[in-house]
């Protein structure tokens, strides 16, 4: 059997390789030089590669961010990381006011390459200021790229491409995804960002999934095929940019679409994705499009509401055969 | 009492009456001429885009005029260093030429040409020149924040660059300038932070913002090194700073100078704010008095080291100067470019190019559990 | 001729209203206490209601928010404003970490009756610290209101219902509407969240239009009526609560939508508008929906750049006959 | 040395071996056995959710434990009025104890029950009981700024209530928390801020995010009176927040008291975290000599206002409580409401249905131009 990771496990193979590759790669981040790692993802780095290029960081998520940015400025390419999204909030005056458009202030003469990682909590009654999935907001900012991957061989050639890159670039990783394994080649390679996947290939109805949704989406699409409905499953693994093209052309295909996005419903990635395909090919849609996403509500706690807060395959069944019926 | 009291405040400072304390200890005649004239220069500069602002109507962004500001830059200008690196706000231009950032470019920055420092697309408030180091942006501890950053690489890199950031007392409202105290405190980074505290806020006194006007007394304890100024004393401000940057280039950092100073124009434009009724007429008129240039230039005068002759060499070549930046600004190009995506991505990656290959995938299998979480 | 008043004055006058109503309203600002009065929005307040309700508040946005937050908690119905957007960046953690979570956290049982206002500038070099427009993101948050007002007449009403109401708002003001006039009425009347607004009446093709798009979107209509196009365009007023049935109703009838929205094309509340007719009533389009928005791209400071970043009545003119074509 | 230096910090502390100045001053024998049932009510109710976390799992929430940590949350606990408001963050149950929230309705919540705090939504980190005022969240220095509005109520109220924050010295890392010290030094609020510093955010020292130990110096300079504490002496804990709390309700605040303390546990849930190694075994068994139960456990006995029998009825009364509300947790239904939206939002506006009425609106011009903007 090919060489399997897990999800994190290539997160720290990419960043090791990253930072053996290029001595100007720094890692920044609470806790990131602890036994923990960030979950695993950045263990043994502080060992390897020493405090100067591994550091902890207090607990100041808006300085953290422009640190790097500063750093980037000097030559630098850091990789930030925060255990949960929610912490990074902090940080978005640095993203929003400085790090997206420096780029453009400067007329193109300054760049801020520097890779922000952020893990979306799930499950384990992690609440609502532990599990909040942004990916919109960042996707909807321009100047940075957003990566939303699903596997641990697209993350890993993400990040690779990401931390080498020139852009400053946002990845939103599902906790859930982490101990998933996956075929990742051992030495470094990329993947390009812009680049929608196709999962599995269908005839009857597109569904995109969006992150964490992708296993579950391609879970759906399995039992889907007993009754004889064949789902293609797409991938858009970048937000920013969006392979808008890919969609469409499956769309184009097969005629519906269902979006599953692993956020709020109203102003997300969805609505982003319905609207792109509408604005190209709407004349062609057999049916209307429909979005599977968390309600408009907050994460619950309880391990009774946490179920029915997530969507899962069968919700994804209900509107996969909405679609097609 | 004129010279400056040892603990400075705004709600004293006035007492000193005229300020005679002007000290050329340590400063030769080149290098007062430098100061003087890059006083002059900066003072001339914004006097004439403040006179050209209106009725023309050419310069269409918010200009945050520094007049009566003028020490600090200019002490600075004589000592950073090309490869330093320095930030600063909305007020910016008394740090653009203290970085040596070329004046025909702040114009035709401002009159929102080509040929701009930023191309017409900052203005005033944003600008930055990147090939000087230099960079500034609206939004209050930005500057400082980021000045962090670049002071980490420099520590990263064990240069002996330093980074710089000039801001006023009211970023230090802001929690993102404590935790750059902190942190570079905690870090002993390389970097001079440098306080215009000239009173207000926009309209907001100090002291209707912060229980008192004790900026040094606050940052101390962070480990941030810190000494007020009479900020309108450029040979003061120069031998303070000379100090201190010397040690920060030795590894002695964080530093931070708080310079008591005050700026003659409205908050923004060149409008009348004076309705807002925030600043008395006793207060401006002390200021005035101490004028930067005229300190500094009655100093040089007692020295024998200018005359008028020498002085209005010095004015003409400054007026030369600005003259041809307006035409230079006048005469370019708007710019044209439309091309969105272009201004605001970088689409290559030769780093990534040279180091990465390709490399296929497999199939992912779909009927893995999501990851176990603890009680964490 | 009706009552006329500036959409500043209509501000002013609402927050007059409210603190003469109630005195539980206090007002928090960054120079809410000056002559200039936030461009004259709250001139004078001070003079009438003294300085314990009309508070300048330190160059500290997280705490602005929270300090609003927390007084809320004890009784009281802050108003916070800000000069510009971008700098209430800087409180996106108290709005989205706690503000925005209140009440779903405390099951119920806990409120924060906070009014968030704030300005998007546009002109004169605002340049792209000064003038980006959020309320997407805003939007997408659940558990907070969201006004657009695009007349003097609607944003007295909202906040009035804002102010004395329950649930947290935030009121994205264009800066370029401050000096239009409207109709409004002397006594405090309210003007209900959710709930849309047809601005003018027609056949052909809905234009949905936002904020400070909707002078402009009035404009390109009777341009369009000499050409015999007859527009109806339509002004959601508030984002959240959206009022997709006023929306769906009126493309029900005309078969064609344009959206036209202050803001950056990608993942913005266009697409929001667009997927939500989708969903309902896709297959009743003759035409694919259409965007008109600013670029993926920050505001550029010359004045020989705004006009083109900024759609204008043209850009809504070619959308709309694409739209009918 | 047996009491505590004057100048406390943790690189020191462990110097004192045994701790030996307890002393009763100002506590009588009722106030001294309220001081004690709170601390071990606290100890035995963490050591029972930590002993039923698994394998049970049936707490499906992250739960910092407080075990070490019962000093300070016991003194407030006997000082706060119920009108006061009081903040936590992550390591909420003592202070949710302190506010005298219920402990049947903190197990239903943390076993994600109806009956619980919160109904299930909020679990261990989030919980808040707004019957008794007391609120906390899992996002550090949040607990810290609301709790600055809260007093700001208090004092535009002109009552005698007062607003309460208690957090780790971690919080102070954040920009956050120095807008609320700025502001609230500025306004001189009603405010008590309340930090255990246990040395550690997580797995990171103190001094691996800050230059020094030296907190109280901090904020000192931004109006913010003071004092550091052996935090495991309860009785120098309710001395000291007494005097702080009443000059408080006199309108002399803020105020900070830093309270040196320990968790005994990992720090998050029942799992082991000492594979990081981040903290000494000497460091571990100077804090566990000194616990806060047993030193004034130890006091107590030589005063005799405590023997056998006496602390037997305590322990008694505490483990039927305990075990009583955990068959309420294990009995209550689960939460089944999914209507989203009710939860979310309240649809109600009864003020504004009281005071407003309705007026047509006209016909909006739209030919109306922007507004002239200006130079600002
Ligand atoms: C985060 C943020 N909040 C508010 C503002 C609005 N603002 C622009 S300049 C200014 C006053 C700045 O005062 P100070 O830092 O003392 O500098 P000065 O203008 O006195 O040079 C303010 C509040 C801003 N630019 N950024
Ligand atoms: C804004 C933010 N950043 C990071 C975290 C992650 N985090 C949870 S607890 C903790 C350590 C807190 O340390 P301290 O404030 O000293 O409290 P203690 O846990 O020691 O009681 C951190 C960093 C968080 N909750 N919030
Ligand atoms: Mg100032
Ligand atoms: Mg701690």
């Amino acid at each position: 059997m090919a060489r399997q990771l897990s999800y994190a496990n290539a997160i720290l193979e990419a960043t090791d390789q990253a930072m053996a590759l290029c001595d100007k790669v720094v890692v920044l981040g609470q806790l990131v030089d602890t036994q923990s790692g960030i979950f695993g993802t950045t263990t043994g780095l502080v060992t390897k590669y020493g405090t100067e290029r591994v550091q902890d960081f207090p607990v100041a998520e808006n300085l953290m961010t422009a640190t790097a940015m500063g750093a980037a400025l000097t030559g630098l390419r850091p990789v930030v990381c925060h255990q949960r999204l929610d912490f990074m909030i902090y940080s978005l005056d640095a993203i929003t006011n400085w790090l997206a458009l420096w780029r453009f202030k400067s007329n193109g003469k300054s760049a801020m390459p520097v890779t922000i990682r952020t893990i979306v909590g799930k499950g384990w009654g992690q609440g609502p200021q532990h599990s909040k999935s942004l990916h919109a907001w960042f996707a909807h900012l321009p100047g940075l790229r957003v990566a939303v991957p699903s596997t641990a061989y697209d993350i890993k050639g993400l990040l690779l491409e990401s931390i080498l890159g020139e852009t400053p670039t946002i990845f939103v990783e599902g906790r859930g995804l982490y101990s998933m394994t996956d075929h990742v080649p051992e030495q470094p390679y990329r993947v390009r960002f812009g680049q929608a996947v196709v999962r599995r290939h269908g005839r009857d109805v597109t569904l995109v999934a969006i992150g964490s949704m992708v296993p579950i989406a391609l879970r759906a699409a399995t039992l889907l095929e007993k009754e004889g409905i064949d789902v293609e499953v797409l991938d858009p693994r970048t937000l920013t940019p969006l392979d808008r093209h890919s969609i469409c052309q499956s769309v184009a295909k097969t005629r519906r679409l269902v979006v599953a996005d692993p956020a709020w419903h109203s102003f997300g990635a969805a609505a982003e994705i319905i609207t792109s395909v509408s604005e190209e090919i709407g004349d062609q849609l057999r049916a209307k499009p429909i979005r599977v996403t968390l309600p408009d509500s907050h994460t619950p706690m309880s391990m009774a509401l946490e179920p029915r807060y997530y969507p899962a395959d069968d919700d994804l069944v209900v509107a996969l055969k909405q679609a097609v019926s | 009492m004129n010279a400056a009291p040892s603990r400075l405040s705004h709600r004293t400072i006035t007492q000193i009456g005229r300020y005679e304390a002007v000290d050329l200890h340590g400063i030769d005649k080149d290098l007062a001429l430098t100061l003087y004239s890059q006083m002059l220069r900066l003072r001339r500069t914004e006097e004439a885009l403040h006179r050209e602002y209106h009725p023309a109507e050419e310069m269409r962004c918010p200009i945050h005029f520094c007049i009566g500001q003028e020490a600090v830059p200019a002490a600075l200008s004589a000592l950073v260093r090309p490869d330093d690196f320095m930030f600063s706000h909305h007020r910016s231009h008394g740090y653009y030429f203290a970085k040596g950032a070329p004046m025909r470019e702040l114009f035709a920055e401002i009159y929102g040409r080509e040929t701009g420092a930023n191309g017409g697309k900052a203005g005033s408030q944003d600008i930055s020149h990147s090939g000087s180091h230099f960079y500034s942006g609206a939004i209050l501890a930005g500057a400082v924040s980021i000045a962090v950053g670049a002071a980490f690489g420099f520590q990263h890199a064990k240069t002996r660059q330093i980074s710089i950031s000039g801001f006023g007392e009211g970023a230090t409202d802001e929690g993102a300038f404590w935790e750059a105290m902190n942190y570079s405190g905690k870090k002993r980074l390389p970097i001079l932070f440098v306080i215009e505290n000239n009173r207000y806020a926009t309209f907001s006194d100090q002291l209707k913002r912060q229980a008192e006007d004790n900026i040094v007394e606050r940052v101390t304890p962070f480990g941030v090194r810190a000494t007020q100024i009479f900020g309108n004393d450029v040979a003061l401000a120069w031998r303070t700073l000379h100090t201190e940057i010397s040690r920060l280039r030795e590894g002695d950092g964080p530093v931070l100078v708080e310079a008591y100073t005050y700026r003659w124009n409205s908050h923004v434009g060149p409008e009348d704010d004076s309705a807002n009724a925030y600043r008395s007429g006793d207060e401006i008129a002390f200021w005035k008095t101490n004028c930067p240039i005229a300190l500094f230039e009655n100093k040089l005068r007692l020295q024998h080291w200018l005359n008028d002759d020498e002085k209005d060499a010095i004015e003409q070549e400054i007026a030369g100067e600005i003259a041809a930046n307006f035409q230079f600004a006048k005469d370019s190009a708007f710019p044209t470019d439309t091309d969105w995506h272009r201004m605001t991505y970088e689409d290559a990656s030769p780093l990534a190019d040279a180091l990465l290959g390709t490399a296929a995938g497999g199939n992912f299998d779909h009927y893995q559990a999501d990851a176990k979480l603890g009680p964490y």
